[in-house]
């Protein structure tokens, strides 16, 4: 902890950023927050700890800071994950950042809860893949069951019916806040498609058919994309399973193109990219 | 044309039309057609037993291109081929002749035709005799089959003494422990 | 409405150079297939946009086909397979969803394939035809309109 | 908006299995439809003045007309539009004809549907834009690429027609491989005696501006408007005060270092050199490489004898820029040759021809030097081991050409023509000698070619044996060439002195590279394809750039030149205007909304999407978006489809018509 | 460097002496041959001849049992069994059909990580620098032909060994022996191979023509890697010149006996003894004493 406040206040000193995004401590103590640092004195609040969880890249595009010199970040390999993505789909430039890589030890899936976030019970990046100066330690990270993924299978065998049932059941819910996509680092679109009414591809109403639209073209939109981090479900109120969503089109991309978003900078994207072989007998 | 002149014209009443064509057969066993061979004849030039063959080994793909089975399957030719792949490593079309040869023979035998070259025929049966028995190749046993089946007795007279003499052909058989299994290899496959 | 006077309402999205041409060609030739179809041209199958499909069978569409140029024909090279690489993704999340992937039909007709046109075309009738009418949708669909 | 209708019978062809006065009776009723007419051939005179005179009489905005296939007559009632005033995009076209009543028997239902289709064009069209087709101006100077014949005659029927044209060759003279030909089949007439003329006028064109041991480097822009960038490598000469003397040659004591390219190997050239004597331009070059003054920094006997201080040992390559309108692509071939090549290199060499270890076994270009005047052996045919005269020599047809294996399925096209002008050259020359042909088939096809080779066979006694070679290999000063003859049906050996092998022509081994920089598509031998193997064979598929000669396929001469002159000729239909007219439908980014991902980027096959910077009064930059050169699009809309936010539309199948159609269906 | 060895049944008769030569000469280079337990007969022309599944099948067995003693590696030097495993190995990775039927013939899987090597490819294994480092004897006025007969670089497309057309492979180690390898025309050519017993008269006329071509470039002895080439170029040389009585006869060492003699093995070790046409003219020109 304190050689990141140390670096930190280095690289602000020295002029190396303009400003630093970290974690701070939360009003709840233990708990933490997104945190900018402007200041070298700012830095002593910097903390991380296993209830660093959010993705902070998702800042980076944020007008106020975007194209306004460099700017430092704290990241997490899933952190990092989506800032080669964003530096791959040119919302920043890899030079207009520093990144603090922070090797992780898991976050916890939520505050006071010992168990393991999702994202990490099947992370590959514990030490992030791509940093400027690296700090922490690799320590034993506790073994857990990755369930998620037993879910994923278990509704690979439901029948299309039982499917359509179970997420029926849930956009029924959905009171589209979008607070999926304002925490999601990858939806930085000006405009939505969600928010353009010439032509309304998208209900705007909360009803299951929009919804439904919705949840479609947001997942298809972030298949190939999707780093994983699950920020949209940690902050959907209504508790719609995303990550089920994000995560089968991640396997999807591994599986038919094996592609894994947000792992190195010259990976062609999925999207945007073909190749002659790839497959195509599903069509006649 | 020239390499039927020895009965006149071409007949194409000879010919079969149906699926389970001769070229069909062969493209099962080896995957892939004799219609690829384009009659360059570069595998003839090159074939090293070439002059103790009746047909070049050309002739013989192009009797099966045009269905003319028996004239296939009667000639010497696969018969004589001593399977060295100059052909197949040469051939401009990929065409793997060797193993179009194989495929002959093996569809030959199947169909109990006459082989045109006994001989041949009974030294393969004479080897895969012993290894069934023996499991490895008993040269001495081998010969001796051989020239029973074929009656060839006065062959190799010059050199088997020698051979003998340099312990080079045992009289007792090397064997196999786990002949069960060979045989059943063979009886199974038969 | 019961199943024998069931008549499937599909919506196609073909492109221009090929699968609208071969159409043509299917008419000019005096081909028959089924009046259910309805087309829309676009100018390439790289056009298309899943929200397209959606918003068909939003609109009522029990089946909904995309067609296109053969890989390599593309009037535009590269269109098609920038599509198809995108319809892999889509069908596997309608699967994911339980959206019946199997009410959306891809094929590659080229301008000369008129057959195969009529032949794809009637395949995709008679197929949506046996599924019945896409209740799933429906539901929802008249859930939507009672309650604007 | 007021919207007419107009419905067409085309005859009995629509009417008979759709009630087309229904369908307009019901079009009619449509929100916005104020005229619905049908009529027996809207394609029709009398048709089309309906059409204008509604538009007139009820002051229509939009029209729809529901016929036959917009492949069909689309043109012709868009002018009809455009005459009566409507914005000829203010216009959609039904396909009742193709579509419906052609393929349907039930009048009833096709009725339906007819009406069906109908509803959603009027739809559609209440969405349409007025558009008006792009201008781009036209600069009106062409680049040839390739000195061959091929660029050659495509470089002087643009000027002659009066027009600039820039001629670049990569080699140090134009002239290509012609200029090492020694007669040309079926005419028997000397290569060069045709085509020095032409290199000569090519030079004092004053149209002409001509770069050689020059290469483009980039290729920017779209038809019309090319930027070009060339690298005109450094001669270590003065152009300018290089009399071509040739005492500089003469005097260079770097004689034997490197082959001559031009002889093709079979002799040696100074460090300082033209190509050949009849070189155009007649101005040397100095190989650093071989060159001592560039190794040690000695010698300058080259500057020690020119008169005219033309030496420029310090003389660098210089970046020349040119705006072009139109491209010839004339890079021609290259032969292949049965060297063992390294693991790298896709090509498989002919190792039963012993991958050219035996100097008596030459390629096709080989014997043309050997067989010519001006070549090494001034005419003579010698062997080039010992340069005695071979009184047996065969030639061996199809090497590499129509071999799988080796990676060439193709036929090369023109081995069978020059193999029999070989022999019979050989039979001229060499009386008392025997030439040997093996060949799978002759293809002769062309005015007097098959009668070349009968000649050949029947008056100058070439023997002509049917099969491929399979062997060749040297013993005792011969060469052991192992055939069959697939027609005797028996193996022939021949103990020859000298073998020719027909070598495949192949894409020239830059081919691939150049076809990037300027945005062709390529075979998967790398030779040029065109955009309709026979209504377009001379365009590509990027606008304004022309194919002409063998960088396309394997051709002959006079194939080439009629190639390149149709190039010539299209490219002159181009400057024939001052301004291009292009199809409204091109994308375009909505600036306001556009995040930049640049994914259209990724999916244009036009290189059409460029980068825009969006700058605040400060001057940094806020954002970079994406920009549609309206001249590269052609209109596929992928990008459109790829774009998350709709960013990018394209105009004319934007999203809106598009829901509009889907919608109409509901 | 520890090496799985499939001597193959010639090697236990006709070609004995390719075997002993080999062990020798193996363990000076330290090169440990296991054996395979109870091999069987790879089928050799024969099988293939007549029955394709019978050609996988018998190498098959043999390949198994090499999965059970672990070995990465399998040395075969008879060129033939060399082919017929490669061939075999490679129509069971290319033919899922031909894998099942063969895999249930044995009632187990055959491996996939086993990698059949020949003797070239074994001496390489050990580098040319330890041979040329091991030399003892002087063979610099040697000339040796290699011959590699059809199998060793045959079907290219399987075996990818060397060269399909011009190998160099076996006159680099006859080089780091230290004698000079000559450049002749027909260190391809087949010698008849499988017709020796049944059709001898063929096998005559190829074995002549090679050997000519040998003397032809002043070769001092015909190197193979094959008993078969060996029997028939060796044993036969009788029968040539039964044919053609002005026939020399020209001595067949195995490449092992080669090397062997090169780093200072007894000819008897070697079994040159063994041969029908006598050594000698080679040994005593290489002053070698017997």
């Amino acid at each position: 902890m304190n050689e990141l406040r140390q670096l930190s206040k280095d690289l602000l000193q020295n002029g190396t950023v303009k400003v630093i995004i970290g974690y701070a401590e939360g009003t709840t103590p233990g708990r933490t927050k997104p945190f900018i640092a402007r200041t070298p004195e700012d830095t002593d609040k910097f903390v991380f700890n296993k209830h660093c969880v959010n993705n902070l890249a998702v800042y980076l595009t944020r007008k106020e800071y975007k194209g306004k010199g460099t700017v430092g970040i704290v990241a997490k390999g899933c952190d990092v994950k989506a800032i080669v993505q964003l530096v791959q789909e040119n919302q920043i430039n890899k030079d207009d950042i520093y990144i603090i890589g922070m090797n992780c030890n898991g976050a916890a899936a939520d505050f006071g809860k010992d168990t393991l976030a999702v994202k990490c019970i099947h992370c590959t990046v514990r030490t992030p893949h791509l940093y400027h100066t690296l700090l922490g330690t690799i320590d034993e990270m506790p073994k857990q069951e990755d369930d998620h993924l037993k879910m994923i299978e278990k509704f690979d065998a439901m029948t299309s019916e039982e499917k359509w049932a179970f997420w029926e059941a849930e956009f029924e819910k959905c009171v589209k806040c979008y607070a999926c996509r304002q925490t999601c680092p990858m939806c930085y679109c000006e405009k939505c498609i969600a928010d353009k009414s010439m032509p309304r591809w998208i209900e705007s109403s909360a009803h299951t058919r929009g919804n439904f639209a919705w949840n479609i073209i947001r997942a298809f939109h972030l298949s190939g994309r999707c780093i994983g981090c699950n920020e949209c479900e940690r902050a959907c109120p209504a508790q719609i399973p995303l990550s089920l969503l994000n995560r089968k089109m991640g396997m999807v991309a591994k599986k038919e193109f094996d592609y894994t978003a947000g792992i190195a900078l010259d990976n062609p994207t999925l999207v945007g990219n073909y190749n002659n072989a790839d497959r195509e007998d599903f069509i006649k | 044309m020239y390499y039927f002149s020895f009965f006149g014209e071409i007949d194409m009443s000879h010919t079969h039309s149906e699926v389970n064509t001769l070229s069909a057969k062969i493209e099962k066993l080896t995957t892939q057609t004799p219609q690829e061979c384009y009659q360059c004849g570069k595998c003839s030039a090159g074939c090293p037993v070439r002059d103790y063959m009746d047909d070049s080994p050309n002739q013989v793909v192009r009797y099966v291109q045009l269905g003319f089975e028996e004239k296939a399957l009667h000639s010497k030719t696969p018969w004589l081929c001593a399977g060295c792949l100059t052909c197949s490593t040469r051939c401009p079309q990929n065409f793997d002749l060797a193993k179009f040869m194989d495929a002959l023979r093996e569809i030959a035998i199947q169909e109990r035709i006459k082989i045109p070259e006994a001989d041949t025929m009974e030294f393969h049966k004479a080897f895969l005799n012993q290894i069934k028995k023996h499991g490895k190749a008993f040269e001495f046993g081998l010969v001796r089959e051989y020239k029973l089946r074929t009656m060839n007795l006065m062959q190799d007279v010059d050199v088997a003494p020698e051979m003998f003499i340099k312990g080079k052909i045992g009289l007792i058989p090397h064997e196999v422990e786990d002949k069960q299994q060979i045989k059943e290899i063979f009886d199974k496959i038969d | 409405m019961e199943e024998k006077t069931f008549e499937p309402k599909i919506t196609a999205f073909v492109c221009n150079w090929c699968t609208y041409t071969g159409a043509d060609l299917a008419g000019t030739s005096r081909l028959k297939y089924k009046p259910n179809i309805k087309m829309i041209r676009v100018p390439c199958t790289g056009r298309i946009d899943p929200v397209f499909i959606i918003k068909a069978f939003e609109k009522g569409a029990d089946g909904v086909l995309i067609s296109g140029c053969h890989p390599g024909d593309c009037h535009y090279n590269t269109g098609n397979f920038h599509a198809r690489r995108r319809w892999v993704l889509f069908t596997e999340l309608l699967n994911y969803m339980g959206i019946d992937s199997s009410r959306l039909f891809f094929s590659w007709v080229s301008a000369s394939e008129g057959k195969k046109f009529v032949d794809v075309v009637s395949n995709v009738i008679e197929t949506v035809k046996a599924k019945g009418p896409f209740q799933q949708y429906q539901k929802i669909n008249k859930e939507f309109v009672l309650d604007e | 908006m007021k919207i007419g209708v107009f419905i067409c019978y085309c005859g009995e062809n629509i009417g008979r299995t759709v009630d087309c006065a229904a369908v307009a009776e019901a079009a009619g009723r449509f929100p916005g439809v104020v005229c619905s007419i049908d009529y027996k051939y809207m394609c029709s005179d009398p048709g089309q003045n309906l059409i204008k005179n509604a538009i007139k009489e009820h002051k229509l905005d939009a029209v729809v007309v529901g016929s036959c296939s917009p492949h069909m007559h689309e043109k012709t009632f868009r002018k009809a539009c455009a005459d009566a005033g409507v914005n000829p995009y203010l216009f959609d076209m039904a396909n009742l004809r193709e579509h419906c009543s052609w393929v349907h028997e039930d009048i009833v239902e096709g009725t339906k549907k007819a009406i069906d289709l109908v509803r959603i064009s009027v739809e559609r069209v209440k969405k349409n834009a007025p558009l008006s087709p792009i201008l781009v101006p036209v600069t009106k100077k062409a680049l040839v690429i390739g000195g061959g014949i091929s660029g050659i005659q495509a470089s002087l029927d643009i000027a002659n027609a009066g027009f600039d044209v820039v001629l670049v060759e990569k080699e140090p003279s134009i002239g290509g491989h012609m200029s090492q030909l020694s007669e040309t089949f079926p005419t028997l007439d000397c290569s060069q005696c045709i085509l020095t003329p032409r290199m000569v006028e090519v030079y004092q064109h004053p149209k002409i501006k001509l770069l050689t041991y020059s290469e483009v480097e980039n290729v920017e822009g779209f038809i019309g408007n090319f930027k070009v960038t060339i690298r005109k490598k450094a001669r270590s000469i003065d152009e300018s005060k290089c009399t071509g003397c040739g005492l500089c040659m003469q005097k260079c004591p770097i004689k034997k270092k490197a082959f001559n390219e031009f002889e093709e190997g079979l002799a040696y050239r100074s460090a300082v050199y033209v190509p050949f004597p009849q070189a155009v331009p007649n101005i040397p070059v100095i190989d650093r490489s071989i060159c001592t003054y560039y190794q040690t920094g000695k010698c300058q006997m080259c500057v020690k004898v020119c008169g005219r201080e033309a030496i420029k040992f310090d003389q660098e390559d210089t970046i020349i820029t040119e705006d072009i309108g139109a491209i010839v692509v004339a890079t021609g071939y290259k032969l292949y040759t049965i060297d063992k090549k390294p693991e790298s290199s896709e090509i498989k060499g002919y190792g039963e021809y012993g991958y050219g270890k035996y100097k008596d076994v030459v390629d096709g270009l080989q014997f043309e030097r050997i067989a010519s005047a001006s070549g090494p052996t001034s005419g003579e045919i010698l062997r080039p081991s010992d340069s005695k005269v071979p009184k047996k020599i065969v030639f061996v047809q199809c090497v590499g050409s129509r071999d799988e294996s080796k990676g060439f399925s193709y036929c090369s096209k023109i081995c069978c023509m020059y193999t029999a002008k070989h022999a019979m050259l050989y039979k001229h020359k060499v009386h008392d000698g025997e030439a040997y042909v093996f060949y799978m088939d002759i293809r002769s096809g062309g005015k007097g070619y098959d009668e070349f080779v009968r000649r050949a066979i029947e008056e100058d006694g070439v023997k002509y044996i049917r099969g491929r070679v399979s062997r060749i290999y040297e013993e005792n000063g011969k060469y052991i060439v192992k055939g069959e003859d697939t027609l005797a049906g028996m193996p022939v050996t021949i103990d020859a002195d000298m073998v020719v092998l027909a070598t495949a022509m192949i894409a020239q081994p830059e081919a691939v590279k150049l076809a990037q920089t300027i945005g062709m598509s390529y075979d998967k031998y790398g030779f040029y394809n065109e955009v309709h193997p026979k209504l377009r064979p001379v365009e590509v598929s990027t606008a304004g750039v022309f194919l002409a000669g063998a960088c396309q396929a394997p051709k002959d001469i006079p194939e080439s030149v009629a190639m390149a002159s149709a190039a010539a000729s299209k490219s002159l239909v181009l400057f024939g205007a001052d301004y291009l007219e292009r199809e409204p439908t091109v994308a375009k980014v909505n600036e306001t909304i556009c995040a930049g991902c640049f994914y259209c980027q990724k999916v244009c096959p036009y290189n059409a999407i460029e980068r825009k910077e969006i700058k605040d009064r400060q001057g940094n930059i806020v954002k970079i978006i994406a920009y549609v050169n309206s001249g590269l699009c052609q209109g596929c809309g992928t990008c459109n489809a790829v774009c998350p936010s709709k960013s990018v539309e394209l105009i004319g199948f934007n999203d809106e018509q598009i829901y509009a159609q889907i919608n109409a269906l509901g | 460097m520890k090496v799985g060895y499939y001597p193959g049944c010639s090697l236990t008769g006709t070609g004995k002496e390719y075997d002993m030569s080999l062990r020798k000469v193996a363990s000076l280079l330290d090169v440990e041959l296991e054996e395979l337990k109870d091999w069987s007969c790879c089928g050799a022309t024969s099988a293939h001849a007549t029955n394709h599944l019978l050609s996988v099948a018998l190498p098959a067995r043999n390949l198994i049992i090499a999965k059970h003693q672990k070995l990465k590696e399998l040395a075969a030097p008879c060129a033939a069994c060399y082919n017929r495993m490669m061939v075999a190995a490679h129509e069971l990775k290319t033919k899922p059909e031909i894998e099942r039927q063969v895999s249930d013939l044995m009632g187990e899987s055959i491996p996939y990580d086993l990698s059949v090597i020949n003797i070239i490819e074994l001496f390489q294994k050990v580098g040319k620098e330890k041979i040329a480092a091991n030399v003892k004897a002087d063979l610099k006025g040697i000339k040796a032909a290699c011959y590699y007969g059809c199998l060793l670089v045959r079907p290219f497309k399987i075996t990818g060994f060397d060269d399909a057309e011009q190998p160099e492979s076996m006159e680099e180690l006859i080089k780091a022996a230290g004698a000079q390898p000559v450049d002749w025309n027909y260190k391809l050519e087949c010698c008849g191979g499988a017709h020796s017993i049944a059709h001898m008269e063929i096998v005559v006329d190829l074995s002549k023509k090679i050997i000519d071509d040998a003397k032809l470039h002043g070769a001092d002895v015909i190197i193979v890697a094959c008993p078969m080439c060996h029997s028939n170029l060796d044993m036969r040389q009788k029968a040539i010149k039964k044919e053609y009585p002005a026939h020399g006869d020209i001595p067949i060492l195995y490449l092992s006996e080669f090397i062997g003699l090169a780093l200072g093995l007894k000819p008897k070790e070697l079994g040159l003894n063994l041969h029908f046409v006598d050594t000698k003219s080679l040994l005593e020109k290489a002053e070698i004493k017997g």
